[in-house]
């Protein structure tokens, strides 16, 4: 491991050349044991999504693996009420907060509705947002309106080192600041946007300089280390509450997978940088730095991944045995006023058609490189 | 409250609103300390304080979407675009995720906004400040448009748009803002938090303005007094009774309203701001062919705008609509 | 160039434009170093090189706006917009700036851009990368809006839409481009630098996709092989012989090809992916009812999207447009 | 005068407590006659706007008083060849350019074609600019483009403090920064948007620090000073054809009058405010400067204001002698390629209907506040 980049923060060492800090306040070692619980069973998620997307079992699909410290520290750092804006690459935070890990695969397998999408009021989870940066105005909205209501909580949104360049982005920070909003923006600079690196998104070299232009407070982190990205956060929240308006921060890491199951990374990088990144992923690191505090022995680990697993063998079966939804399920919630007439005209068309067949299953894809193949079948998954 | 002008009707609306529901609140560019361009927010800001009334920084984007981000958190935001043009950096916001946030939770947490647009010429304005977009928002799926033409209309529709779920883009005619006065009761339309069936007649029905058996002409907005001009001529010179349609909705269309008056009158003309390809207009005409054909004496005609640019303002006149270009339109229908 | 995929077409087009002209330069998000997430262009980097092909930041008004300066100072920019969705960010800049350049400059700097936008559905992609914005490009005025379905023409329209002065939105059919193959020749279409009445041609005159005396099916994009097979099995089913007819051009519409095939036939129906609301088919029933009402044995009709955002993919295949709805609507016209 | 805030280029001092400082490096003394030049047409342009506006025989318009300073500096440090990007406040920059004062006067009367619009590569000044923020993209995407055709040539736009809060200033900043694009961000903070206040519109006490964000210079200063914006201006060129990139400058300074003929600042601000920044309009300031370094006389003042009032009445009855555009002109230039089809059937539309009378003259305009009055006539004018 080297020595971080300076004024990256850093917890966790390698337990060798590089020594280990100290646990932050207010982490305890069951918080530490449940931290850990989080990040694998995030793990768990994306691999299990990723094989389920090689057999066919789910469309295209944004994987994270190796990102899991920069979601599951951060929203450790959140107070139950507070209101979490993720991203596609983000895509299954949901479930630590009580949405079905179904209902998140039932998404990528193509299903609307009550099997594809949940309400953020009961979780505190915003929908999973496609279009980049568009979701932070909202962040910095309901955390207004939440300051506004005297209501003692704040949002987090995160995003990509490719969002940034969007206006959205900047809207959303400028608005933020003036109006003193209790949020945290949460930059995951895992630097690649798809094939372009971040120097080609960005003329600083950080992503936390770009605070000042703002007048608030840009922090960087490493966005291997869940501790680190607990901490920073944390702090961010408090001054958020202590309403003190928003942070930065940037947590510093390396998309080391495609960047979706339909990119091949060979078209445009030396996969062997992603190698050497490897070694920082944050599961194995936070399981080594636990064993070495002594708060985790094999068995608990063991019995975490075996839950996991289990909880993703059962969501899977549970997508699985969703029925193909009905035609109805194109107007349904279109309005929450009810059907305008041409709704129900769109329905008797539909119902006098012969109905196609169901899309389901899609069939084995390739392991990767899929827009690069120009022997595709005539409907390449594509997207993301 | 007597006689009011259009504005004053919006404001009326917004005021009891406000003063209804503490849910509700103001976001735009010079709102709050001035009451907006057009003074339609006047005397917000003094009786509900500059946290329900608030002067945001200059981007309309960030104000959609953080008007979408306190909807999801539950209050009732009601946006001012300063002129329809400078909508169009907020449009990603309002297509993209105002018309598909109920969708996208199972219909649990719908956009409850109101995008609020002055919008179209005739008012003498300079280059890009007078647009007619309405036909781009009526395309996308999960917003209401809705254009109210009457002072009263402004107050009912403002009320109902605020109480409605879903996200209406309100399209106020600004060329009429101050064109004439109406009785508006202070009563109002429906009971606030109970409205439902009188607050959708409101977004989703026609009115008629004008009753006559020969020719219907199908409006809204800042075509409408001049439709109603263009009868009264066809009346006395050619003894040609006509109704005229006040759609108020846009999306969705009163498709009974619109049929059925076609149908009796067996000619209809359609006349509006908005450019004609692929406007309000090709869809109201569609929709009667489609299913009055048979009763129709006439296709249905279009007057509209051209298909260009709004012009420089000394010839706005030759671009918009004129009672002449009207009666133009109808006796094609009439003659035909 | 033998046997090429719409994709292949695409590209060729673009390489046989930059070839001929060094002014025209390749900018977007992954055009460069992959080739773009549908590989459209491939190989452009190596060899026109990186000042000419450029990955850009992520930002969509930046790339569009930008653009419309390079245009400006005389450059040929094609940008690509990486799926449907995501030009809405660059709506501001496409209808604010580069529909109003010539306009704004007596006509003598236009803003020369074009921007490709792969769209539609079909491709079981995630939410939000499958729209079908066409109909918001053509009621804006001062813009051209093509859609090509077959590798040659999407060679020749590039082509076209690149050496065409005006601004071009390009939409590419996404869930064909690589459903089929079609010989596409090397020589270019027209003369660059002399094509005046080709390239013209080529950017606003419908193509005859097959002929047939009963019925006329106007069409574009995705759905024209459905068409085609409708027609196939109508003449197999009821001796009914079809016209079917690949629009190409959105803006202008090539209405004389319209009115004519409709009269001829006496019988048309209108079909595309995109919600119906105002879409290019109301624009197209209107002409036709306005221009040829008395030669209809039948209102024309619409098969359509629905007016609801583009489903999750499961379930994509109940929005799309199928044979089957085709033939629906087809009977409706026919029976009527 | 007071002193200017720190780090705020100032040269021109008030011949008593604030000395002057030295003239920079590449203006001789027929410079500066030729600036004082540029201020006075410009100054005598705006108040002659004004007094048209009243009497109804032009539309709103966006009077500029007072910012001349940050119009004719930068314009004077440019090359011919440069590009410039002027928004509605800069609308007569082009005057300096040789457009003629006529057309931008017809642009404010309503007329457009050939009477309203010119060229830009005649002038290389875009068009004036309404939409806020817009156009710094395009000059971005010029100045890209004669990079890449190796002509050394830079350009420079201009926008308000309020701009600064919209995605394309972002979006704008960020492209010229990561592609070294030889630009030049010129904003005149004059600390008003229309009734927004600065610290409504940003959390950031300067403008020029958001410079930070990219990587890029961010400079501040006197914008009531002509000298010192020549001089950042003539530095930023140096930089950018040095092939080192864009910079951000901030001309700070004070929007002394209304926001436009529309707007009424006794609406929302304490206008004495604005009468202490008064003392700083950089005509009279320059003349003193002028007259103090012995280089301006009485007589060269007193002409050089007969000449510029020679030309606006030339171009006022040149405007007046503008006949009512025919209709055409709705369609003409829309399309450079031609009239599509619905263009013949609408001029023959319009042929075949009455033609509304012309709109010209509008007849005298109430002297502020137009927007705020109940009783205004149905068609208030309105807007920029
Ligand atoms: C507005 C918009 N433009 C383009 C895309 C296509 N797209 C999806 S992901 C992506 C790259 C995002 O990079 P970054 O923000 O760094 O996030 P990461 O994927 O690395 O997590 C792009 C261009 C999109 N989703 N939205
Ligand atoms: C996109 C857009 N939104 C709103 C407006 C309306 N508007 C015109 S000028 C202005 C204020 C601009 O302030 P600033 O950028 O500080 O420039 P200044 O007018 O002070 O020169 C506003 C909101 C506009 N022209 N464009
Ligand atoms: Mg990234
Ligand atoms: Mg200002």
């Amino acid at each position: 491991m080297d020595e971080p980049e300076p004024n990256i923060l850093r917890i966790i060492g390698d337990g060798a050349g590089v020594p280990d800090g100290t646990v932050p306040d207010g982490l305890g070692d069951k918080d530490l044991i449940e931290l850990f619980r989080w990040l694998v069973l995030l793990r768990t998620f994306d691999l299990r999504a990723v094989a389920l997307q090689r057999q066919g079992r789910i469309g295209t699909y944004a994987l994270y693996w190796g990102e899991e410290a920069t979601q599951a520290g951060p929203l450790y750092a959140c107070e139950d009420a507070d209101w979490v804006f993720p991203s596609y690459r983000q895509n299954a935070i949901g479930i630590l907060r009580g949405v079905p890990a179904a209902t998140v695969l039932s998404w990528w397998r193509g299903y609307g509705g009550v099997h594809g999408f949940y309400n953020p009021r009961e979780h505190r989870v915003a929908p999973i947002c496609v279009p980049i940066a568009t979701h932070l105005p909202h962040a910095v909205g309901l955390a207004w309106a939440a300051k506004i209501r005297r209501d003692p909580i704040a949002s987090l949104s995160w995003f990509g080192d490719g969002a940034t360049s969007e206006g959205d982005f900047h809207e959303a920070l400028n608005f933020a600041s003036v109006l003193k909003v209790p949020t945290v923006f949460f930059c995951v600079n895992n630097q690649w946007a798809i094939s372009t690196p971040l120097h080609k998104q960005m003329a600083t070299k950080t992503i936390s300089e770009k605070a000042a232009a703002y007048a608030m407070p840009g922090v960087r982190v490493d966005g291997f280390d869940p501790l680190a990205c607990w901490k920073v956060t944390r702090d961010a929240l408090d001054r958020a509450r202590a309403g003190e308006g928003p942070t930065l921060i940037e947590a510093y890491c390396y998309r080391i997978m495609a960047h979706g199951t339909a990119d091949d990374p060979r078209l445009y990088r030396n996969e062997s940088d992603a190698e050497k990144w490897k070694a920082l992923e944050p599961v194995g690191r936070l399981a080594s730095f636990l064993r070495r505090l002594g708060v985790l022995d094999e068995d608990t680990e063991a019995e975490m991944r075996d839950e996991a697993k289990t909880t993703m063998a059962q969501a899977v079966k549970e997508m699985e045995s969703i029925e193909q939804p009905g035609q109805e399920i194109l107007f349904d919630h279109v309005y929450a006023s009810g059907y305008p007439w041409s709704f129900t005209e769109g329905l008797d068309e539909l119902h006098a058609a012969e109905r196609p067949p169901a899309v389901k299953p899609l069939g084995p894809q390739p392991t990767s490189g899929g827009t690069s193949d120009h022997d595709l079948p005539p409907q390449p998954q594509q997207g993301v | 409250m007597g006689e009011l002008t259009m504005v004053e009707g919006l404001n009326l609306g917004l005021r009891q609103a406000m003063a209804a529901d503490d849910r509700v609140v103001v976001l735009g560019e010079d709102v709050a300390q001035t009451g907006g361009v057009f003074r339609v927010t006047a005397g917000l800001l003094a009786e509900f304080g500059e946290e329900r009334v608030v002067d945001t920084p200059l981007a309309e984007a960030g104000i959609v979407g953080a008007a979408i981000g306190m909807a999801v958190y539950g209050l009732l935001p009601v946006v001012e675009i300063q002129f329809d043009v400078f909508v169009y950096p907020g449009f990603e916001q309002i297509v993209v995720h105002a018309a598909r946030y109920a969708w996208r939770t199972k219909g649990e947490v719908p956009a409850s906004i109101v995008v609020r647009i002055p919008f179209g010429g005739g008012v003498r304005a300079p280059e890009l400040h007078s647009d007619s977009p309405e036909a781009l928002f009526a395309h996308v799926p999960g917003l209401k448009v809705v254009c109210p033409t009457t002072p009263r209309d402004a107050r009912d529709m403002m009320l109902a748009a605020i109480e409605d779920p879903d996200p209406v883009i309100f399209m106020e005619p600004k060329r009429i803002y101050r064109a004439g006065r109406q009785e508006v009761p202070d009563e109002l339309p429906f009971s606030i938090g109970n409205g439902h069936k009188e607050r959708e007649d409101l977004l989703s029905t026609a009115r008629i303005a004008r009753e006559g058996a020969d020719l219907v002409m199908i409006t809204y907005g800042p075509t409408l007094p001049l439709c109603l001009q263009a009868a009264d001529r066809l009346a006395e010179e050619r003894s040609v009774e006509s109704t005229v349609l006040d759609l108020r909705s846009l999306y969705p269309l009163d498709v009974d309203a619109i049929v059925a008056s076609a149908s009796r009158c067996g000619r209809a003309l359609v006349v509006h701001e908005a450019p004609r390809m692929s406007g309000i207009g090709a869809e109201v005409s569609s929709l009667i062919h489609e299913r009055a054909m048979l009763d129709l004496e006439a296709p249905v005609m279009r007057v509209t705008g051209f298909d260009v640019p709004f012009p420089q303002f000394a010839n706005e006149d030759d671009y918009l609509p004129s009672v002449d270009r009207i009666l133009l339109g109808a006796r094609k229908v009439l003659d035909f």
